[in-house]
């Protein structure tokens, strides 16, 4: 099963396809359709949508799977009486905020009030192009993935604050501003705590870092790089105790209070994605990726799409945390958000730099891993 | 005096030509003119045949109950305390009755609503803020009077500072009585809303 | 304490407006005085009985006069007072009791909105519970209230 | 960013209720609030001049709608007083079971509302399901679940179902249970900690400026109660303590209510041990016929007879789960009253709000307001 890949499926549909059309035609229009560039380039077309559908589909899974998981902690249900277990229920509301009008408030700016939460939603989406799901599902060649990856990621400050500003509301103003101070705060926490791990990997790019986990995950040696992960990723995924800039009880619907419709529905997509992409990059740093344990017997292993399977395992239990923090927290204030920002999040991550160097330099890895190397 | 062949409106008032050269036999509008006005037309007499092929077939069959089943489904009401009855709608979405069950969510922004309960008393006080957020609410949207008050101005009918009905003020779909309705009271009238939305076709 | 004991202590300082105390079920008494000297009494029952929390602040239309009430609360008698003056119908005016005891500004707004009693010096008297620029007083008597027949909307479809 | 003014509310996830707080803020920072009240004014004051006065106690109920029997028996004190009718003792003991049943109710109502403000979310849901027992024992012998109508002049409509003082036990049970969970959810955080400490001070001498009475007053140390300073019912028989906290902040507030709720299940059970020992009459032998029928006695014009009744004035307070509510009703012999006044603790809790909020952030606006514990419909009337 290793050399089925995600662009080699698509691969494979291209030309399977196009050697079919090809055939009704006359020579040269063969040739023309039979022609590797063309099928390269159609190739990454379905490459892309492929991505674009289980991305999607994964981010409304998640939308459901976090009102059940909300409802249980509340003692209640959640959605259920929508389709099966109240799975469609997030369809619903997806076709119905895609017919609602979109109202455009007078003396807003159109061209930001259009375009923020537009290309907010396109930068998640481009995350999903470059991150591994497991060894077959990912693009391939680029080196310097997780770089890339947190880069943007980090765009989305900019964005929200443009789509707030231009929506002409005080509210959505301070949304706004608050939204690009605790993203910028918890940006240079979150990137030093990335550092760790790739001290400890020796590369930037994902794959290497998920294999580099082969023996033990990285959760156990670099605890402290995890912390502070997490908290920084419940920062900018805007999730209770941070969700200050959509804080419902005095900024009524923070920076998107006054969209309605489908751009409403670009912003919650966008949010969910980003809470998907959250939860991945914590799986790949940390939990092991799509690897399991060794002393894991092999026919957990060894089924088709074994490594997807196992990594959306972990990252649904990983946003089932992210869930589980917001059904038992309440939310901080702002100035507190940025004073633990700056002034503890910071040197912990420094600190955790640091053991992450000592660790290496001290080839003490295997001692704090939660499982012992077999090579010793 | 009428000319033989009728005169496009548009082409009349238009060319000084065909105004100034009404022989007898001749159309009064050359006939380059006539097929620059046909092309012209006919972008939008295509456009209308299709879509009215699309509608005929496939919106009615497929895309108009898919968008109302969506639509019905995924009720976002209104977050906001009238009265006395807003207590009991909010123990609607309470652990024993949780109306998010049904795909109901209160959200705090108009905009992004498209169910408005009038959960109270409507005083003359709060009428034009209750019209300012119903018109802010994107359409389709829906309105439910819930409970006496909102129905008929209740115990305080006769009150100096009360708005005898929020029926007054903007369209009420859905009446559900009761001082105050209990929860399941509120989520009949919810149910009884997303049938009506299924009969309406809306 | 006793309305005699509030009489014997108003009685040197502001005797001279001082209408007189009668007992009153539930409290230390009721003491009525004349208008001109309000907030002299307001001052001597906050400083010299001790009534500092002023609870409620009230008015009644009599048809022909108009009666303010004021009820006042002292922690060290744990007992409630009331005070009230008469007013004429054609000038009601008193001196605020918001300079004394600052939890009078909201119960005045309301009191004039609602009984028309104006509050001489008052530092904000405006609308409270009817919105700006409401031209009526609804508890005076001569307010009627009815049904509102005339706002009944007769269905189309009938 | 320079100073502006910003509407929270009518509709504001804020206000739980009808009104409006205009902020002037700079950036963050308070710099003046003006809270605008009315939206909700449903000139309870003037229909009850043209009701019965049973009848009045429909409008009660909706006055304070989570706290409705306890604004019935503050209406019923004063109007038995301004009618010269004693209740027999054992309404007296219902209705104080009633008043502490509600005061339970209302301040898990409040828990509900005050921890969704700091942006808890479950607490919420918790608070509904627990409140939902109290308001089942409610229907149980009022019938209805908010709006009782249960209180008369001179005693109470119905005795108890049978088995109900069982029933009400295994609830109090559950709630004990229940309220050191509460208790851990939000004291066990430190991040509520950090939210509520130090925020929303009213000094005790500022509270008496401005009438501020209730859980706010005792928050800040000064131990006045009104079933205790000023005994109404049978509050006189029963073995509580009064809740004080020295913060006289938003924890404060949460705490004081926290005993209040414990010191109620305390109060409950020795109601309901009375209630089972002492079975009686629960209404009044000798009423004015037309107050057990409202309407009977039409003369031949169709109009009310004219009754020669003492005339009388009622005054009477009680210590509402909000504060110290008072009513005070003219009787001028007739089957209405001439007059009802009514003062909310809310009303005056709210006009203070210049004392509390200013200087504080815009985030904490909500678990302050949310610490006064608002009830518009009794603010507005």
């Amino acid at each position: 099963m290793s050399n089925l890949t995600l662009f080699s499926v698509s691969d494979l549909l291209v030309t399977v396809l196009l050697t079919a059309i090809a055939s009704i035609f006359p020579e040269p229009i063969r040739g023309w359709l039979t022609n590797p560039d063309l099928l390269l380039g159609l190739a990454c077309l379905v490459f892309g949508a492929l991505l674009l559908a289980a991305s999607m589909l994964n981010t409304i899974l998640l939308i459901w799977w976090e009102r059940k998981l909300l409802g249980r902690f509340m003692d209640r249900r959640g959605a259920m009486h929508v389709g099966f277990a109240g799975l469609l229920q997030n369809f619903a509301d997806g076709f119905k905020l895609f017919k609602k009008d979109t109202v455009q408030p007078r003396e807003a700016d159109a061209l930001g009030f259009y375009a923020g939460p537009t290309i907010y939603m396109v930068t998640s989406l481009v995350l999903f192009g470059i991150l591994p799901i497991s060894s077959g599902w990912n693009s391939g060649a680029l080196p310097l993935t997780l770089l890339l990856a947190l880069a943007v990621f980090s765009f989305a400050p900019l964005f929200i604050f443009v789509s707030a500003w231009s929506s002409n509301n005080k509210y959505s103003l301070m949304g706004g501003m608050r939204s690009a101070a605790q993203m910028i705060a918890y940006e240079v926490p979150l990137l030093l705590a990335v550092v760790a791990v790739v001290i400890v990997a020796g590369s930037f790019d994902l794959t290497t870092i998920v294999y580099e986990q082969q023996n033990y995950w990285f959760w156990g040696p670099l605890f402290l790089a995890l912390l502070v992960f997490v908290a920084g990723m419940l920062a900018e995924m805007e999730r209770i105790p941070f969700d200050l800039p959509e804080a419902e009880a005095e900024l009524v619907e923070g920076w998107n209070t006054e969209y309605g419709g489908m751009l409403f529905a670009f912003f919650m997509l966008a949010d969910y994605l980003r809470a998907l992409v959250g939860s991945i990059l914590v799986v790949l740093l940390f939990l092991g990726g799509w690897t399991l344990p060794t002393w894991v017997p092999a026919a957990f292993t060894s089924f088709p799409l074994a490594g997807i399977f196992w990594f959306m395992v972990k990252t649904y239990l990983v946003f089932g945390l992210f869930v589980w923090i917001r059904a038992s927290l309440p939310r901080v204030r702002t100035d507190q958000l940025l004073r633990v920002g700056w002034n503890r999040m910071i040197p912990l991550s420094l600190l955790s730099v640091f053991l992450a160097a000592v660790l290496v330099t001290a080839k003490c890895l295997p001692v704090f891993g939660c499982v012992p190397s077999p090579g010793g | 005096m009428t000319s033989p062949v009728p005169v496009p409106r548009a082409a009349a008032a238009a060319g000084p030509l065909g105004a100034a050269l009404p022989m007898a036999g001749e159309p009064a509008v050359p006939f380059l003119e006539i097929e620059a006005i046909r092309s012209k037309e006919f972008l939008p007499a295509a456009k209308e045949a299709l879509s009215s092929l699309i509608a005929e077939g496939g919106q009615t069959k497929v895309i108009d109950p898919v968008f109302n089943w969506a639509g019905r489904n995924s009720l976002f009401p209104l977050h906001w305390g009238l009265a006395c009855c807003a207590i009991e709608f909010a123990a609607a979405f309470g652990a024993r009755w949780d109306a998010e069950r049904f795909g109901v969510v209160p959200r705090s922004s108009p905009r992004q609503c498209d169910l408005m309960i009038v959960n109270g008393t409507v005083t003359w006080k709060v009428a034009h803020k209750l019209i300012t957020l119903y018109e802010q609410m994107p359409e389709p949207k829906w309105v439910i009077a819930m409970g006496n008050c909102a129905t008929g101005g209740g115990p305080f009918r006769t009150a100096y500072s009360v708005v005898p009905g929020v029926d007054k003020l903007v369209p009420v779909d859905v009446y559900i009585a009761g001082c105050p309705p209990r929860p399941e009271a509120m989520l009949d009238g919810i149910l009884r809303l997303e049938d009506l939305i299924r009969e309406r076709k809306e | 304490m006793q309305p005699a004991d509030l009489e014997a202590a108003l009685r040197p300082s502001v005797g001279a407006h001082l209408l007189g105390t009668e007992p009153f079920e539930g409290t230390a008494g009721r003491v009525r005085f004349a208008r001109e000297g309000a907030l002299d009494v307001f001052r001597a029952v906050k400083d010299r009985l001790g009534f500092r929390h002023l609870s409620m602040v009230g008015g009644i239309d009599w048809v022909d006069h108009r009666e303010v009430f004021y009820v006042v609360w002292s922690d060290d008698a744990r007992q409630y007072a009331l005070l009230s003056t008469d007013l004429p119908a054609a000038d009601p005016h008193v001196e605020t009791a918001s300079s004394v005891w600052p939890s009078a500004n909201w119960h005045e707004r309301e009191t004039w909105e609602l009984v028309d009693i104006q509050f001489d010096h008052h530092p904000d008297l405006r609308h409270l519970l009817m919105p700006d620029g409401y031209a009526f007083h609804p508890l005076l008597r001569s307010f009627k209230i009815h049904e509102p027949e005339d706002l009944e909307v007769k269905s189309r479809h009938v | 960013m320079s100073e502006m003014w910003i509407n929270m509310g009518p509709q504001h996830p804020m206000t739980h209720g009808l009104w409006n707080l205009r902020v002037k803020i700079e950036g963050e920072l308070i710099l003046d609030v003006d809270p605008e009240m009315g939206y909700l004014h449903r000139g309870i004051e003037k229909i009850s001049e043209d009701r019965h006065y049973n009848e009045v106690i429909t409008l009660m109920d909706r006055t304070c709608y989570v706290a409705g029997l306890a604004w019935e028996h503050l209406y019923i004190l004063a109007a038995e007083d301004a009618l010269h009718i004693t209740p027999p003792e054992r309404a007296e003991y219902l209705r104080t079971m009633c008043d502490e049943f509600q005061r339970v109710g209302s301040h898990i109502m409040w828990y509900a509302a005050f921890v969704q403000d700091l942006g808890l979310m479950s607490p919420f849901l918790y608070g509904m399901r627990d409140r939902d027992l109290v308001l089942d024992l409610f229907q149980s012998y009022t019938g209805a679940r908010m709006t009782y109508e249960y209180m008369r002049v001179g005693g109470v409509r119905s005795d108890l179902p049978l088995g109900f003082t069982d029933r009400a036990r295994r609830v109090l049970d559950w709630l004990t249970a229940r309220f050191v969970e509460y208790d851990q959810l939000c004291l066990g955080s430190a991040i509520f900690r950090k939210r509520c400490d130090g925020l929303g001070v009213l000094k005790a001498t500022d509270c008496v400026e401005h009438g501020v009475t209730g859980p706010m007053l005792r928050s800040a140390g000064m131990k006045r109660d009104l079933r205790r300073d000023r005994p109404y019912a049978v509050y006189d028989q029963l073995d509580f303590d009064v809740a004080v906290a020295d913060g006289a902040d938003v924890t404060a507030r949460y705490l004081v209510r926290m005993e209040e709720l414990r010191q109620s299940v305390r109060m409950l059970r020795q109601i309901l041990d009375w209630l089972d020992r002492h079975p009686g009459p629960a209404m009044a032998e000798e009423l004015p016929r037309w107050l057990g029928a409202p309407y009977a006695p039409v003369g031949k014009e169709g109009y009310l007879l004219k009754r020669n009744y003492p005339k009388g004035v009622g005054f009477s307070s009680v210590e509402e789960p909000h504060g110290e509510a008072q009513a005070y009703v003219v009787n001028e012999g007739t089957e209405h009253p001439y007059r009802v006044k009514f003062r909310s603790p809310v009303f005056a809790n709210i006009s203070a709000a210049r004392q509390y909020l200013v200087g504080y952030h815009v985030a904490d606006i909500p678990p302050i307001m949310g610490s006064v514990d608002v009830c518009v419909g009794e603010v507005d009337r």
